[in-house]
């Protein structure tokens, strides 16, 4: 049925992030905007530098105001927007999500990374790879280990928090929080820095420090180089683009690292968005023939969030792309 | 004659609300006149909704800058009275109007003790407010943690009788929101230029001293314009709380400097002892259409940037004020003026 | 000795938006020389001596110093030119130390400014503890270190913008000392003042200025006092002479049998200890002294301003001892301060507003709304009443000249209707028209019945209007004098501590 | 006066010594010498920028644009760091840029006599946007390595080379404010701007010069934060303009100008950058962050604002009460009655 499609080319796209000014955000942009260009469709990065509900909201209406045909966004508060992209739906531009996604009910399709429990577990499986490889036995040896990331508000990095916790809980009974409430460094460079330092001052026999944000796992990183610690005296992981972490992998202060590829996401969710603007229906197991990417399937929205509710059309999952752990083996081969 | 004259043109340049008309109506004819679109009464009063909550705080930081003060924990008190609604009414299953109240009651409480340590104690408003807001912020935070509510997510769920506060539209257009803030700034006006309390606000903000050897108890004074802040700063937290129809503990942390830079604009003294709850209104929704408008007309990509023509309104309206004040200025005006008459 | 002539001004004007202050003002001064410039409030004098010393600039016009042009509008050109100005208002540095102060600017090292410093006050006679911070010297005290920064800088010319008007007896005394001295060395003064007796005294040259003109000026010998007093009035006013005829009535018919209104039993505050004075229905009381006796603390304690410290405050029967500001003001007791820049005014707010400004607890300023009317009205009435001059009630007190301002002062503490009015100093620096019209003020306020304690360190003054004096010392009260008692030699003896007992034994 | 001065620095080492060891006692790890001195290490670029603050400040202003001036010079630094240009070049760029953004506040303050809060909040926001504009919202990665390496130098294996330089200036700085005419200038002209008119001081000059000194820190500090941190992401700097100002009301410098010292300044740098650091010790998790740092701030500043009012408040009675004996009792009364 792909060949019937109708053709995206001429839709306009307003690709919201949660907030501008992230690597994570801008690498999707940079994605999104090389594929743009090849689909012949019009993708304008429009956001805010804070990344709160009303702020999102202004941003969700001043592109619906402007006359986008569609919306591909990153939501803050799922909640919070619901209001808002229920009006833009209403005015007749379609809404899709990728990364973090609305309420199913008020979007078309999200283009997922993966559940919380997937990325969750992600984390947490990197640690226990990097324990391994400097020697540990993280099934059975007392590991002791802490989370540093953003803030409390934010919604992603915690729910994988959430997740990863009761992963190691489930899997690792011999593991030990340090400190169950997190640290955090409020997307502060600096903060990270100073916050990493005195965390591996204070927890000299830490084992352990997962790092699901992309501003802490640099500072955390940056931290325990200067105390002279490297890959094989403790193990830190997370998730950050590859380029912002390549240097401390060449310095051996981490063995390994993840994400996916945002560009790719970013991409993949504009394409969406176009392609329901664009008069063409999906149902739950057709796919979509993405050109130069490939050929997706769309999923029930249950395969993310349990017992959500899926519409008879236009609405579902497309379940890509995958995650990538980086080594200093294949580091190299991404740029974002 | 000619001194008459040269003063009225002295006033009309000094006149700072007929300047901030004339910006907001350059605003319609500009924007207007690039994109139809921004005047249709639809969608301008809809985007109106995204900006009230500033406005209104800035009505009332009006205020408290007249008595010489600044305020800049408003912006976390909203948090605060957002979280306060929402932990009230789900966890501890007040009645959603009683959680209301219990939020304007701490909001006040707020603004009474950063205002104390201001008005009783000496401390620098700068200061005490920057330690409000780092204060304010964290008990909002705090008081998540209390929720079964994970503090990332918001608290959801509220009845439509309670969000109908700021969604509901009269003659199916113009929304409650304006409506609330034009009431509002009926009631500030009111206050701030009309009653014996704004006069006292006004007093105490051009010489401490003077009033106090007026009898009027000018710490209770400045006190209270805190308290007046926050209170706007209440009523905000539940505006956005109803028209988000979420409560979180991070709403309105970044107003702050759109707060300032309404109530500045609006021809509020920094030093205190003048300035408008007109000139502030005014302002307000000159910046709010402003950021509304020049997406909407030019490049929805300036959504990134509004910053800069923020930033340059403001620098701009400072210096042009700055140089149609110096007095070799209007002297040269003026004596053209008198020039031509002769 | 051929007279050199150190500084020549030619035809300075300068506005200030549209208010022209200078209307062409020319000038000399020779070494040697003591100019008195005198003039009204507003008439121009401190700007002229602010655009000499380059603080303002000129909008046109020359001045030469030793025959060379001013080149630039610059403090530190005319400084480096010898210029240097005892300004009107001390300019200190709170937060800097007395020596701090007086060598800030200086190219030398601070150790040899000290040695400088020290011996400079050796010479003048003047001691101050030089590690005390300006912020908390008394106006006098400021005064002093101004005008010790003047003679550290060895300037040519001297500027005194109305030196005298906070120092006391004695500081008077050495000022003139030393300004003899320095008129002796060839160094030139320009001395503003408002007190006339002064020109003679110190003075070799005077000007008069007016309305932004010096329409009289020569050697201080060829004046009498009458036609200075002429020179200073517009040409179409009556005299003083008149004037004090006019005011110059004392009442007989005070009752002294009656109750007083006020009282203060054994009252006891920081800076006074048991104070016993009654003041009587229609009486001026003058409360005499040397600046510093503790006279203001007295009144701002009264006033609910600082902490009582024992026995009682009495008015009309009533206990208000204690009670604060608004309270005592209700009570029927108002205050004019004596710093009317920092206690009295609201420069930027209208002449309404600063006259209805201790009105506004009262029921007929509206209950919630501020009734408008009657503060036009009830601010109009004083505005006529005291003929002062504004522009309408709009205007802000700012922009108004200093006797103006306080006319608006005492207004506002006349405004709530008190029974005892306390004035502190009505009429330190404002000049001899505005200081008649005050005196007028407070006869007819005498002749309503209200009743008045006058604070002044001017016994001229105290002299000319009270009813019965007492003079305070060191923070007591030290005499009484009654009719033909009151005089300044009486009171200036009293004032300085000396008894009536110790003069007689003296005799 | 100096020793007023001595004693508001005094007050806030006392403090910071105070802090430390109630930390210490809760947990001892806290009082390693190590740790002490990464302390000050974390703290440089605080204290660089407090400083530059403190100059506005004494002059009894204020400049809210320099964490947007510390965020643009990092974005323009780094770029051209990355691209692989000239070292010299790219600082001079960078102290060039703070120059100009510090001489623009300059102009706008001292020659328009525009309020500082309003025209620094202008310079702000423009700033802000201009360095989204520069980078494109993207960070500035892949710094050279020995650019980086510039941060962590450091002797007797301790302490960071950098925070000796930085606190051999500051120490510099305050002897020059302290010792020379021009030096003097600052504090006088935040302290009477009428009065240093008068004693013949360049008032303009010295505001102008302030607000240079200011921008200039402020990118100074831009690029250490550039070189400690390895990236430079599109937020860098925010919220520093409050942090500084806060920095420097805890080091003793009066927002009315005229008071205080830039070592005030850097121990309130110190103690602002030391507090999360301080959290993470105490066990107290993260979420009391903003809680306590408020607590902190406004406990900090309420104490000793009573405390210099009270001091005030007893030397005026003192002085009052000596004229007259009741007043000496009494005055004595209420000694013994405060002890
Ligand atoms: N900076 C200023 N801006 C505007 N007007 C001013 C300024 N300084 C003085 N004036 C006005 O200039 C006039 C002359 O003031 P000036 O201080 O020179 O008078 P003066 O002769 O010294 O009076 P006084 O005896 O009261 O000291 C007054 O009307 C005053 O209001
Ligand atoms: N020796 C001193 N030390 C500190 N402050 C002083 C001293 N003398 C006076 N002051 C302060 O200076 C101000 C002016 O005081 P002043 O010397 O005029 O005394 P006063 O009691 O007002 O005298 P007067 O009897 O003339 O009214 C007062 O507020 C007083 O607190
Ligand atoms: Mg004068
Ligand atoms: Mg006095």
């Amino acid at each position: 049925s792909a060949d019937e499609a109708k053709s995206v080319e001429g839709m306009t796209v307003a690709f919201i992030p949660k907030v501008t000014g992230n690597a994570f955000f801008e690498s999707a942009n940079n994605g999104a905007q090389k594929y743009a260009e090849k689909w012949g469709i019009t993708v304008d990065y429009v956001g805010n530098a804070t990344a709160g509900a009303a702020e999102q909201t202004e941003v969700i209406n001043q592109a619906v105001n402007s006359g986008v045909d569609a919306i591909c966004i990153s939501t803050v508060d799922a909640a919070g927007v619901s209001d808002a992209l229920k009006a833009a739906a209403d005015a007749g531009v379609t809404v899709c999500t990728w990364d973090s996604d609305a309420l199913p009910a008020d979007r078309s399709l999200m283009v997922s990374q993966g559940t919380p429990d997937v990325l969750g577990k992600m984390l947490v499986d990197m640690g226990a790879d990097a324990l391994t490889r400097r020697g540990k036995d993280p099934a059975k040896d007392s590991i002791k280990y802490c989370w540093h990331y953003s803030q409390a508000t934010v919604t992603d990095q915690n729910s994988w928090n959430v997740a990863g916790e009761a992963y190691i809980k489930e899997n690792y009974p011999n593991w030990e929080n340090v400190a169950p409430d997190n640290y955090y460094s409020n997307q502060d460079a600096e903060q990270a820095v100073n916050v990493g330092a005195a965390v591996l001052a204070d927890h000299p026999d830490v084992d352990l420090i997962i790092c699901n944000d992309s501003t802490a796992l640099p500072g955390q990183l940056q931290a325990a180089q200067n105390a002279g610690l490297g890959k094989d005296d403790i193990s830190i992981t997370g998730f950050a683009s590859p380029n912002s972490i390549k240097d401390f992998c060449n310095n051996d202060v981490l063995y390994e690292w993840g994400l996916w590829d945002c560009g790719l996401q970013g991409a993949m969710g504009c394409y969406c968005a176009a392609y329901i603007a664009a008069g063409n229906e999906v149902k739950v197991g057709d796919t979509i023939n993405i050109p130069e990417i490939g050929e997706v399937e769309v999923n029930a929205n249950d395969c993310i969030a349990e017992g959500a509710e899926t519409a008879d059309t236009n609405n579902g999952v497309v379940l890509l792309p995958e995650r990538v752990v980086f080594t200093v083996d294949n580091m190299n081969d991404y740029d974002f | 004659m000619n001194k008459t004259f040269g003063q009225k043109c002295k006033g009309f340049l000094h006149s700072w609300n007929m300047a901030l008309i004339c910006i907001l109506i350059a605003e319609f004819i500009v924007f207007g006149a690039k994109n139809p679109k921004f005047l249709r009464p639809q969608l301008l009063f809809n985007s109106m909704n995204d900006f009230m909550s500033i406005c209104i705080i800035s009505l009332f930081v009006t205020f408290v800058m007249i008595t010489g003060g600044i305020d800049i924990q408003a912006g976390s008190i909203v948090g605060l009275v957002s979280i306060i609604i929402g932990v009230t009414w789900q966890d501890l299953h007040f009645n959603v109007w009683v959680s209301v109240l219990t939020a304007v009651i701490a909001a006040a409480a707020c603004g009474a003790l950063s205002g104390f340590f201001i008005a009783y104690c000496g401390v620098q408003a700068m200061v005490v407010t920057l330690g409000g807001s780092f204060l304010y912020a964290g008990l909002a935070l705090l008081v998540s943690t209390a929720s079964s509510t994970a503090a990332y997510q918001g608290i959801t769920g509220y009845p439509d009788y309670f969000k109908i506060i700021a969604k509901a539209k009269l003659f199916g257009i113009i929304p409650s929101q304006l409506l609330i803030f034009i009431g509002l700034a009926v009631v500030a006006y009111i206050i701030l230029h009309r009653t014996k309390y704004g006069r006292k606000v006004f007093l105490v903000g051009v010489n401490q001293q003077a009033a106090e050897y007026s009898g009027i108890n000018s710490k209770a004074v400045i006190m209270s314009t805190y308290m007046l802040s926050a209170l706007s700063a209440a009523v905000a937290g539940i505006i956005l709380t109803a028209y988000l129809g979420t409560s979180k503990s991070d709403l309105g942390s970044n107003f702050t400097l759109n707060i300032i830079t309404a109530v500045v604009l609006g021809g509020t003294l920094s030093t205190g002892g003048s300035g408008s709850v007109v000139g502030t209104a005014l302002a307000s929704v000159i910046i709010g259409l402003m950021r509304f408008g020049l997406p909407l007309c030019f490049d929805r990509r300036l959504q990134n940037y509004l910053d800069i023509p923020v930033g340059l309104l403001l620098l701009g309206v400072v210096i042009v004020r700055s140089i149609s004040q110096n007095p070799n200025v209007s002297r040269i005006f003026a004596s053209r003026k008198q020039q031509k008459a002769a | 000795m051929p007279d050199k002539e150190l500084l020549k001004i030619r035809n300075i004007y300068k506005s200030f938006g549209l208010n022209q202050v200078l209307k062409g003002i020319s000038l000399e001064l020779n070494e040697g020389d003591v100019l008195a410039l005198i003039g009204g409030n507003g008439a121009g004098k401190s700007t002229l001596m602010k655009i000499i010393m380059g603080i303002y600039t000129h909008d046109s016009g020359e001045i030469y110093i030793r025959g060379e042009k001013l080149t630039s509008s610059k403090t530190s050109e005319a400084l480096a030119r010898g210029i240097y100005m005892v300004p009107q208002e001390p300019l200190l540095f709170p937060n800097m130390t007395v020596e701090e102060n007086i060598i800030i600017g200086f190219d030398k090292k601070a150790s040899e400014l000290h040695h400088e410093l020290v011996q400079t006050m050796q010479d003048v006679g003047w001691k101050m503890d030089l590690t005390r911070k300006a912020s908390s010297l008394s106006i006098a005290e400021q005064q002093i270190v101004e005008i010790l920064r003047g003679l550290m800088r060895h300037s040519q010319v001297l500027i005194l913008d109305e030196p005298t008007s906070a120092l006391t007896f004695d500081e008077v005394e050495s000022l003139f000392k030393v300004v003899h001295d320095l008129s002796s060395k060839g160094i030139g003064i320009i001395y503003i003042t408002h007190r006339l007796a002064e020109v003679f005294e110190i003075a070799t040259k005077v000007a008069i200025m007016r309305d932004g003109i010096i329409p009289v000026r020569g050697d201080v010998k060829e004046f009498t006092r009458d036609m200075l007093v002429k020179g200073l009035l517009p040409p179409d006013a009556g005299t003083v002479e008149e004037t004090a005829v006019q005011t110059h009535q004392k009442a007989a018919g005070i009752d002294y049998s009656r109750p007083p209104v006020f009282e203060l039993k054994d009252y006891s505050g920081y800076g006074f200890s048991n104070i016993n004075l009654k003041v009587y229905p229609g009486e001026i009381l003058g409360l005499a002294g040397v600046v510093g006796a503790g006279r203001t603390e007295l009144a701002t304690t009264v006033f609910g301003r600082d902490k009582v410290l024992g026995g009682k405050a009495v008015l009309d029967g009533r206990d208000i001892t204690g009670l604060k500001t608004k309270d005592v003001i209700e009570a029927g007791l108002n205050y004019v301060p004596e710093d009317r820049h920092l206690n009295g005014l609201f420069k930027i707010s209208d002449v309404a507003a600063n006259t209805t400004s201790a009105l506004l607890p009262e029921k007929q300023m509206g209950h919630f709304i501020l009734n408008r009317k009657k503060e036009a009205e009830i601010s109009r009435k004083y505005v006529d009443d005291f003929r002062t001059k504004v522009t309408g009630l709009d205007q802000q007190t700012g922009s108004l000249s200093g006797g103006n301002q306080q006319k608006i002062v005492i207004a506002r503490a006349l405004a709530t209707n008190p029974r005892l009015l306390i004035l502190d100093e009505p009429t330190r620096g404002i000049d001899a028209a505005a200081r008649g019209d005050v005196y007028a003020i407070i006869h007819n306020l005498r002749q309503q019945g209200v009743s008045i304690l006058l604070i002044s360190s001017d016994m001229e003054e105290i002299v000319e209007l009270s009813d019965r004096v007492m003079t305070v010392c060191q923070g007591r009260i030290n005499g009484e004098f009654k009719g033909g008692e009151i005089n300044q030699d009486n009171l200036m003896s009293a004032a300085f501590g000396i008894t009536k007992k110790e003069k007689e034994a003296k005799a | 006066m100096k020793k007023i001065f001595k004693f508001r620095e005094s007050s806030s080492i006392l403090f910071l010594i105070a802090l430390f060891l109630i930390v210490g006692i809760v947990n001892p790890k806290f009082l390693s010498g190590t740790n002490i001195a990464d302390c000050f290490n974390d703290a440089v670029v605080y204290i660089i920028i407090s400083v530059g603050m403190a100059f506005a400040i004494f002059i009894g202003e204020i400049d809210v644009s320099v964490g947007a001036n510390l965020g643009f010079t990092a974005t323009v630094v780094g770029t051209m760091l990355r691209d692989g240009k000239n070292w010299a070049l790219a600082f001079l760029v960078g102290i060039l840029i703070g120059a100009l953004i510090g001489l623009f506040n300059g102009w706008g303050v001292a020659v328009m006599n525009i309020p500082s809060l309003i025209f620094t909040l202008g310079t702000n926001g423009v700033m802000r946007g201009m360095m989204y504009v520069y980078s494109g919202g993207s960070w500035i990665e892949n710094l050279p390595q020995s650019f980086k390496d510039l941060y962590n130098k450091k002797v007797f294996g301790v302490i960071n080379i950098n925070l000796i330089i930085v606190v051999a200036a500051v120490i510099v700085i305050h002897l020059l404010l302290r010792k020379t005419k021009r030096g003097r200038y600052f504090i006088a002209v935040g302290d009477n701007p009428q009065g240093a008119t008068l004693v013949g001081i360049p008032t303009r000059q010295t505001r102008l010069m302030a607000y240079v000194i200011c921008g200039v820190m402020a990118s100074v500090s831009g690029i250490v934060f550039t070189s400690r941190i390895g990236f430079v992401t599109a937020i860098s700097g925010n919220g520093y303009e409050m942090k500084a100002v806060a920095a420097c009301v805890l080091g003793g410098i009066s927002l009315s100008g005229g008071v205080g010292s830039v070592i005030g300044a850097m121990i309130g740098a110190v103690i602002m950058s030391s507090i999360s650091r301080l959290l993470v010790f105490l066990e107290i998790g993260s979420t009391y962050d903003n809680t306590i740092t408020g607590i902190m701030l406004i406990t900090i500043v309420v104490i000793d604002a009573l405390t210099q009012r009270r001091a005030a408040e007893n030397n005026r009675r003192a002085r009052l009460a000596a004229r007259t004996s009741v007043g000496v009792a009494a005055a004595a009364k209420e000694e013994a009655d405060h002890e």
